[in-house]
């Protein structure tokens, strides 16, 4: 009877295939659209503004900062698409490419411990303390001659045991690298990837001790946790370890604090830059929505977590300082994620003439949301209708859950990933690949969700060992971190022109950009609505209080 | 091992030996039995690796938590699942005063203990008039009720308690050097987590050894006869002068304020709290440590925090033993299960009473006084001796 | 020698560490009353328990000629034997005609109706509330209940346990005749544990005195009467 | 449905404290709390919430009755009752999605084979304990509801799947009144529930195995002396209490979604409902039932427009469910139409 626990899904991020846009509208929409998504990025990142209801005078230069920047930048940047690989020989090629490039990049800015070993100074203003580090704390841990220990904990029993399936997928990832020959190291030895996995059952108590156990007694080298709970409870812990903890699999604003938690990443699209794009569709939209000026009414469904509440700040920190906010009306209604039925929410979400529904909610409750506006009548009467990011797997819209029809015309912010599910991706060569390894491992590609967010995760994983074995000094905890912390790459499972990058202290988000997508029910899948919009490096750093729930 | 337990009177079987409460073979028997606990519970934290440690302190702290459960459970006969609210309430006084009014964390526990208790009287008032399995169920949905409670906006509720992702401990709990050179934990080759480990576990064992006392000599005391004659026949104490209603919330209010003492421990060792670790599934967790330890058991408070913590965590280690084909992990809660099922069969009563049993093969201790077996007798076998009264 | 249709020899009976019956010997011929005496404790109530084993037994216990000790309870009042437990035992929630029907739940004869009449004529209070829960009945309606139900499976042996247990002198006294009619129409046997020795032995014919456990006394009715060790512990006088 | 009840003579007081008494106080109470949001929201909202709770209602009874005829059965609480259900609407669901068994043939097969696996539980798990002594015997319900969602996951994985509705369930499926809509499947629940109700009444009243099912409920020790084999009659109310469970979860299972955890959410609703009706009682605990939906559907629903509440928002389903009970036991320890037998536990 396990309940109480969160129905947390926000690592199920799986988008779909993009259908190509014009270049000459691309451009026109990217300026507007980046130079206001840009500005609420300010305010996602400043939520306590909002619940005040006055405007943080940082966020407003933040927004015009950001305007200026947009005119100038925005035409160059969202144009210039990559040559697609056609197979994996040539993705590998890229990647290899790109993975030179981070290593010249560090290489050049002379990244390097201090000569007496009490601080690391890495590229772009990332530094860390060495000298608070544990005594006896040592660079190399975890890793022998032949060997390197990663720990894992990730919840394999309980309600949300799919999760489990990451690691699964993991794991398969790792022993085909290790059958390929490992990970090369600049210093001329050949490691395999060892993962040390431990189940939490998504249950921070238990994440804790076993945290503990992979830090004193596994001596893992780094440690991935997984869920919002579990990462924030136990990542002062491993900062004060200084034990990396990359690509923690949550969306949370938090993880991108290189000053306060240097050896803690997301690697997630943060839960408040996709409220951000909600609210930048809007605006853009809003003469469409109520011409002459007229009323808007955002309806939520919340969920009383800490996924659906960042969704919610980060919605209400734009709206503060939007320019049409006085037209703005925004409702909301709060869900328990341990709700069995949402009917009732539904029904007064129903009846408050919404022009925009939103639902800021995660597993069941995505369908439920759903199939409930198709049957109360919210179908017919509010056109714009969002299902979150997270809610995007065919594992909660294809045709076995609430069917095509129930579907249509939903749109989406695609958290910039693919979906491992989707017929729509049948034609991608990575997608193809990830399919045939699982099925040479008798998986079945469609029986999780989670597997295709075990490639997501593996593959960074991979990509960020191989570029901190190629550093100088080989692979050790700073350069892995520094290795993350300045990747530039193509990832094969987010969307076109999503860029997978970090730099230094100036950019602490893997991945900031998503496309706004409707549900096409007829070819299952989602397509193209907006313009895929790529807010790198936009996303202030965010110093998470907990006494205040929201970024410092 | 306190002694004047003779087990339920299974005269068929003889003991190898005999002692006579009160003489000093049965004095240093009772000795024995106490270094039989001290000699581990001292060695532990040296011997194992610092994240067992944890988890031993992290025993320790739901032991005295099921301590708290066990006086409204096993003595009061007040069926309560809602226990773990109390805890959590303890836990989140501890974290936002430290947190937030920057106290010390042993001045924290003394303020736990009286909210605790305060919030347990009044839950305690309408368990006067609901009664049994009703009790049952609404102190379950108060377990329910509590982590959605703790993310209220208003009132700075969410704030204060962290709402879903909880809080992390701001001022953590780090042995001064005097503790340092008495615990002896500042040598060479140990590294400051290890330390600051075996520093929480001494402080979560020493509380667990307050209360433990504090908890047996209220039992011995006038209260806790009145509470423990409440449970075996209500009609009956009444008559002989218990003041039903004062005994049964008092004995209510302090169930929960140890609990909450527990709760306070429980965010010590995990230096943080969340809604996730004070909810319905911790509820029925604690409940199967209390019954596995051994309902109504003074001893079981030891015992009950392993099952607790260990339960949990081996119980997917053992499945990835099995030897068959590559069994799921999902299965782990299963084996879970099955634990439960195979020890209420096999050892009716919790582990302390099975222990009990065996040892009365061997030991038994003959009463000098109209003895106090009732605190020893395991289980609530009261209806049994209802209907035995011929 | 008539007919026997109960007898126990060496019976045993334990609740757990407590043993409550020693050595009990036992006889109950056909068609006859016989009262079991004894203060409280004595283990009267377990003699009954343990002929229907209710209880853990030793010795043996023949219904009939049949050996019962080890037999399941509804075996044994399939033997048609009727237990009219202390305290009435009825089922309070259940109407006074579905305590009927339960009653005779072990039959599969087709008179059950007329039965049901029969016991309602028999105790026309019962009629008055055929359909009232039995729980709101007053004592003395709910030991007539309790009897009537008993007699509904047609039993060759009834086993009254404190029938007189809380009702006023009167009802005591109306009911004990009830039970001499019963024995009388229909021959039913009887096994009477009473403390009120007097109006037992009036119907009885013959009685054992149980104490901590052990028959320490029988013999006829008239005897018993007249003994001067009951006389001074159960008759008052 | 056997509650005891006492015509109540006298006064308008001694009225107000039956259970019905405090029923109605309690809705008219909530009804004027409510007047004015009612009226601004106008009819058809109105209309929408009523019909809302009728499901949500017709949902929490099916599951609350199989609660409370284990409890009638044993005066135990069967913390397994939620996982046997949702095992069996997995077991239904695998029936229709991988045999193509029609739905309706899908869900009695399921109901079977729990009833099954329900009295082998009793029978092997359950019986060998004291009655009397709850704890063990919670403490083996709570392992079982462990093992069986265990099971489900391995067997079906935990991703959750879309449940066949076993009423016509298309978005047009519905009437409208007034603006509202009222859904066949809403009907469906309610008729089933009916039906079962019925079904349970007849089961109960009518046969054999009902009398000895009441006689068992009743007074244990004297069902034995009238010749009740009481396991057996213990088992056949496992086996009930088990189909019937799963039959509510197929009902449900279409608004839920199957996930191994779908019908823990649920119960402690049910749980709700059948404390506040009653333990003992099935009617109720449907009544009950349908308190805890409306209070569930108008309280979150008007509650936050009345100027101060806003926060009063669907996530205090629960606790306004919770807050209700302690109210009415405080009136009522066992329940509005329990009897006061349970509190010699």
């Amino acid at each position: 009877m396990a309940v109480g626990e969160g129905t947390h899904r926000q690592r199920n991020q799986k988008g779909k295939q993009i259908v190509s846009f014009s270049k000459k509208r691309s451009v026109g929409a990217a300026v507007v659209g980046l130079s206001l998504i840009a500005a609420g990025c300010g305010g996602g990142s400043d939520d306590g503004a909002s619940t005040e209801g006055t405007i943080d005078a940082g966020v407003k230069a933040g927004v015009e900062d950001a305007l200026k920047a947009a005119t100038t930048v925005a035409g160059g940047t969202t144009t210039t698409a990559p040559p697609k690989p056609t197979s994996m020989a040539e993705w590998e090629a890229l990647w290899a490419k790109e993975r030179d490039a981070v290593v010249k990049k560090i290489t050049d800015s002379k990244a390097a411990k201090s000569a007496d070993g009490k601080s690391f100074t890495g590229t772009n203003g990332f530094v860390v303390d060495l000298s608070k580090c544990p005594v006896g704390w040592n660079d190399t841990e975890g890793i022998s001659d032949t060997e390197i220990k990663i720990g894992h904990t990730t919840a394999q029993s309980g309600t949300l045991a799919d999760y489990g399936n990451i690691a699964k997928v993991m794991q398969l990832r790792a022993d085909a690298i290790n059958k390929a020959g490992g990970i090369k190291d600049s210093t001329g030895k050949t490691r395999t990837i060892k993962y040390v996995v431990k189940d939490d059952g998504y249950d921070a108590t238990r994440t804790i001790p076993l945290v503990d156990e992979l830090l004193d007694s596994e001596k893992a080298f780094a440690i991935i946790t997984l869920g919002s709970p579990s990462t924030m409870k136990t990542y002062d812990k491993m900062n004060q370890r200084c034990v990396p903890q990359p690509f923690s699999q949550t969306g949370h604003p938090a993880w991108g604090d290189p000053d306060g938690h240097p050896w803690t990443t997301g690697q997630q699209l943060a839960y408040n830059t996709e409220a951000v794009m909600w609210g930048n569709f809007i605006e853009s939209n809003a003469d469409k929505m109520a011409p002459n000026g007229g009323q808007i009414t955002v309806c939520a469904l919340v969920m009383n977590n800490d996924f659906g509440k960042s969704y919610d700040a980060g919605f209400k920190a734009y709206l503060a300082q939007s320019p049409i906010k006085s037209r703005i009306n925004y409702v909301t209604e709060t869900i328990e994620p341990s709700a069995p039925t949402i009917t009732d929410p539904m029904t007064t979400l129903a009846s408050k003439n919404c022009t925009i529904f939103i639902a800021m909610t995660a597993g069941t409750s995505c369908t439920q949301s759903i199939q409930e506006a198709a049957n109360n009548g919210m179908n017919e009467k509010v056109k714009y209708r969002f299902q979150p990011s997270v809610c995007g797997a065919i594992s909660f819209v294809g045709k076995d859950k609430v069917g095509n029809a129930g579907a249509e015309g939903w749109y989406i912010v695609q958290g910039g990933v693919k979906d491992l599910n989707s017929p729509g991706f049948d034609n991608d060569v990575y997608i193809k690949f990830a399919r045939e390894e699982l099925k040479a491992n008798g998986i079945d590609y469609k029986s999780s969700g989670s597997l295709g967010s075990g490639y997501y995760f593996a593959w960074a994983q991979e990509q960020a060992l191989r570029i901190a074995a190629a550093l100088p000094g080989g692979l050790t905890r700073t350069n892995l971190m520094n290795a993350i912390r300045n990747m530039n790459m193509t990832h094969p499972y987010t969307l076109d022109g999503i860029k997978f990058n970090m730099d230094g202290n100036k950019d602490a988000y893997l991945v900031e950009g998503g496309v706004i997508q409707t549900r096409d029910a007829k070819n299952e899948t989602w397509v193209d609505a907006g313009v895929v919009v790529d807010l790198s490096g936009k996303s202030k750093n965010c110093k998470w209080d907990q006494s205040k729930g929201l970024c410092a | 091992m306190s002694g004047g337990s003779s087990s339920g009177g299974d005269a068929a079987i003889k003991p190898m030996f005999v002692l006579q409460e009160g003489t000093s073979q049965h004095r240093m028997y009772q000795a024995f039995g106490w270094l039989c606990l001290a000699i581990p519970m001292i060695l532990a934290p040296y011997m194992l690796p610092s994240f067992r440690v944890a988890q031993l302190a992290q025993c320790a702290g739901w032991g005295v938590a099921i301590l708290g459960m066990n006086i409204a459970i096993g003595w009061s006969g007040l069926l309560s699942l809602g226990h773990i609210a109390f805890c959590g309430m303890g836990a989140y006084t501890t974290t936002i005063l430290i947190n937030e009014n920057s106290w010390d964390f042993w001045m924290t526990l003394p303020v736990a203990f009286i909210v605790c208790f305060i919030a347990g009287a009044l839950v305690g008032l309408p368990a006067l008039k609901i009664k049994g399995l009703y009790l049952a169920l609404v102190t379950f949905a108060l377990a329910y009720t509590f982590p959605i409670l703790l993310k209220i906006e208003g009132g700075g509720i969410a704030r204060r308690t962290g709402g879903d992702n909880g809080r992390n401990l701001e001022e953590k709990l780090v042995p001064t050097e005097t503790i340092r050179k008495i615990l002896f934990i500042n040598g060479e080759g140990t590294d400051e987590s290890t330390r600051i480990a075996v520093y929480k576990y001494v402080v979560a064992v020493l509380v667990l050894l307050v209360c433990f006392l504090i908890v047996r000599n209220i039992l011995k005391s006038r209260g806790g006869r009145a509470m423990i004659a409440l449970r075996d026949n209500q009609i009956g104490a009444a008559v002989s002068g218990v003041p039903l209603n004062k005994t049964k919330v008092l004995a209510f209010a302090l169930s929960a304020a140890i609990a909450g003492i527990g709760g306070s421990l429980i965010a010590m060792v995990l230096d943080s709290v969340g809604p996730t670790v004070f909810d319905a599934n911790y509820a029925i967790i604690t409940l199967m440590g209390l019954v596995l330890a051994g309902v109504g058991t003074l001893h079981g408070a030891w015992l009950g925090g392993v099952f607790v913590v260990f339960l949990q965590d081996l119980a997917p280690r053992a499945v990835g033993l099995i030897p068959v084909f590559n069994v799921d992990v999902v299965y782990a809660r299963a084996i879970y299960g099955l634990m439960l099922v195979l020890v209420a069969f096999f050892m009716p009563g919790g582990v302390v009473s099975f222990g009990r049993k065996w040892r009365a093969r061997i030991i038994q201790v003959q009463p000098k006084a109209p003895d106090t077996s009732h605190l020893a007798r395991a289980g609530t076998g009261q209806a049994a001796a209802a209907t035995a009264a011929v | 020698m008539s007919e026997l249709m109960l007898k126990l020899s060496g019976v045993n009976a334990r609740y757990g560490a407590i043993q409550v019956l020693r050595d009990v010997n036992l006889e109950v011929n056909k068609g006859e009353v016989v009262v079991v005496l004894g203060a409280n404790g004595a283990g009267k109530t377990t003699t009954l328990r343990a002929i229907c084993s209710m209880v853990t037994t030793t010795g043996s216990i023949q219904i009939a000629g049949t050996e019962v000790v080890g037999k399941d309870t509804a075996d044994i009042v399939r033997m048609q034997v009727a237990h009219v437990p202390q305290g009435r035992g009825t089922f309070p929630e259940l109407s006074v005609i579905d305590n009927l029907m339960v009653g005779a739940y072990t039959r599969k004869d087709k008179e059950v109706q007329a039965d049901i009449d029969r016991w309602m004529d028999a105790f026309p209070r019962l009629r008055e509330r055929r359909t009232q829960a039995a729980g709101s009945l007053s004592g003395g309606e709910q030991q007539m209940l309790a009897v009537a139900r008993a007699m509904m499976c047609r039993p060759q042996l009834l086993l009254l346990d404190e029938p007189s247990l809380g009702l006023a002198p009167l009802i005591i006294e109306d009911l004990f005749r009830r039970f001499g009619e019963i024995n009388r129409e229909t021959g039913t046997t009887m096994l009477v544990v009473e403390q009120n020795a007097n109006l037992a032995l009036e119907i009885a014919n013959r009685g054992y005195v149980l104490e901590a456990g052990e028959i320490v006394l029988q013999g006829s009715a008239d005897d018993l009467r007249t003994n001067e060790a009951v006389r001074e512990a159960y008759l008052g006088a | 449905m056997t509650a005891v009840t006492t015509k109540s003579r006298g006064s308008f007081l001694t009225w107000l404290k039956t259970g019905s008494g405090i029923l109605t106080a309690m809705m008219a109470v909530i009804v004027i709390a409510l007047i004015p949001a009612i009226i601004q929201g106008g009819l058809k909202l109105f209309l929408q919430r009523v019909f809302d709770s009728l499901n949500n209602g017709a949902v929490y009874a099916v599951t609350a009755i199989a609660l409370v005829i284990i409890f009638k059965a044993t005066t135990l609480i069967n913390f397994a009752g939620a996982n046997i259900a949702m095992f069996g609407a997995y077991v239904c669901w695998w029936l229709n999605t991988s045999y193509g068994f029609p739905i309706w043939i899908a869900v009695f097969v399921a109901m079977g084979t729990m009833a099954v696996l329900g009295s082998l539980i009793e029978r092997t798990l359950i019986r060998p304990f004291d009655v009397n002594d709850h704890l063990p015997v919670v403490l083996i319900t709570f392992g079982i509801a462990a093992i069986l969602e265990a099971f489900a996951g391995g067997f079906w994985g935990l991703e959750f799947h879309k449940f066949p509705s076993p009423f016509p369930s298309d978005p047009k499926d519905r009437f409208t009144i007034a603006g509202a809509f009222l859904r066949y499947e809403t009907i469906g629940t309610l008729f089933v529930m009916g039906l079962m109700i019925f079904g349970i009444y007849l089961l109960l009243n009518k046969t054999k195995v009902g009398l000895a099912f009441r006689a068992v409920s009743s007074n244990v020790e004297s069902a034995r002396l009238v010749g009740v084999r009481t396991g057996r009659t213990l088992q056949f109310g496992w086996a009930l209490a088990s189909a019937l469970g799963v039959l509510g979860a197929c009902l449900v299972a279409k608004q839920t979604n199957l996930e191994p955890a779908f019908m823990a959410k649920l119960v402690i609703f049910a749980f709700a409902a059948a404390t506040l009706g009653g333990l003992d009682s099935i009617g109720g605990s449907v009544i009950g039932a349908f308190i805890v939906a409306v209070v569930q559907s108008m309280l979150t629903g008007y509650g936050q427009e009345i100027p101060g509440l806003g926060w009063l928002k669907s996530n205090f389903a629960l606790v306004l469910a919770f807050v209700l009970i302690l109210v009415v036991l405080l009136f009522k320890p066992a329940g509005l139409y329990g009897t006061r037998r349970i509190e010699r536990v």
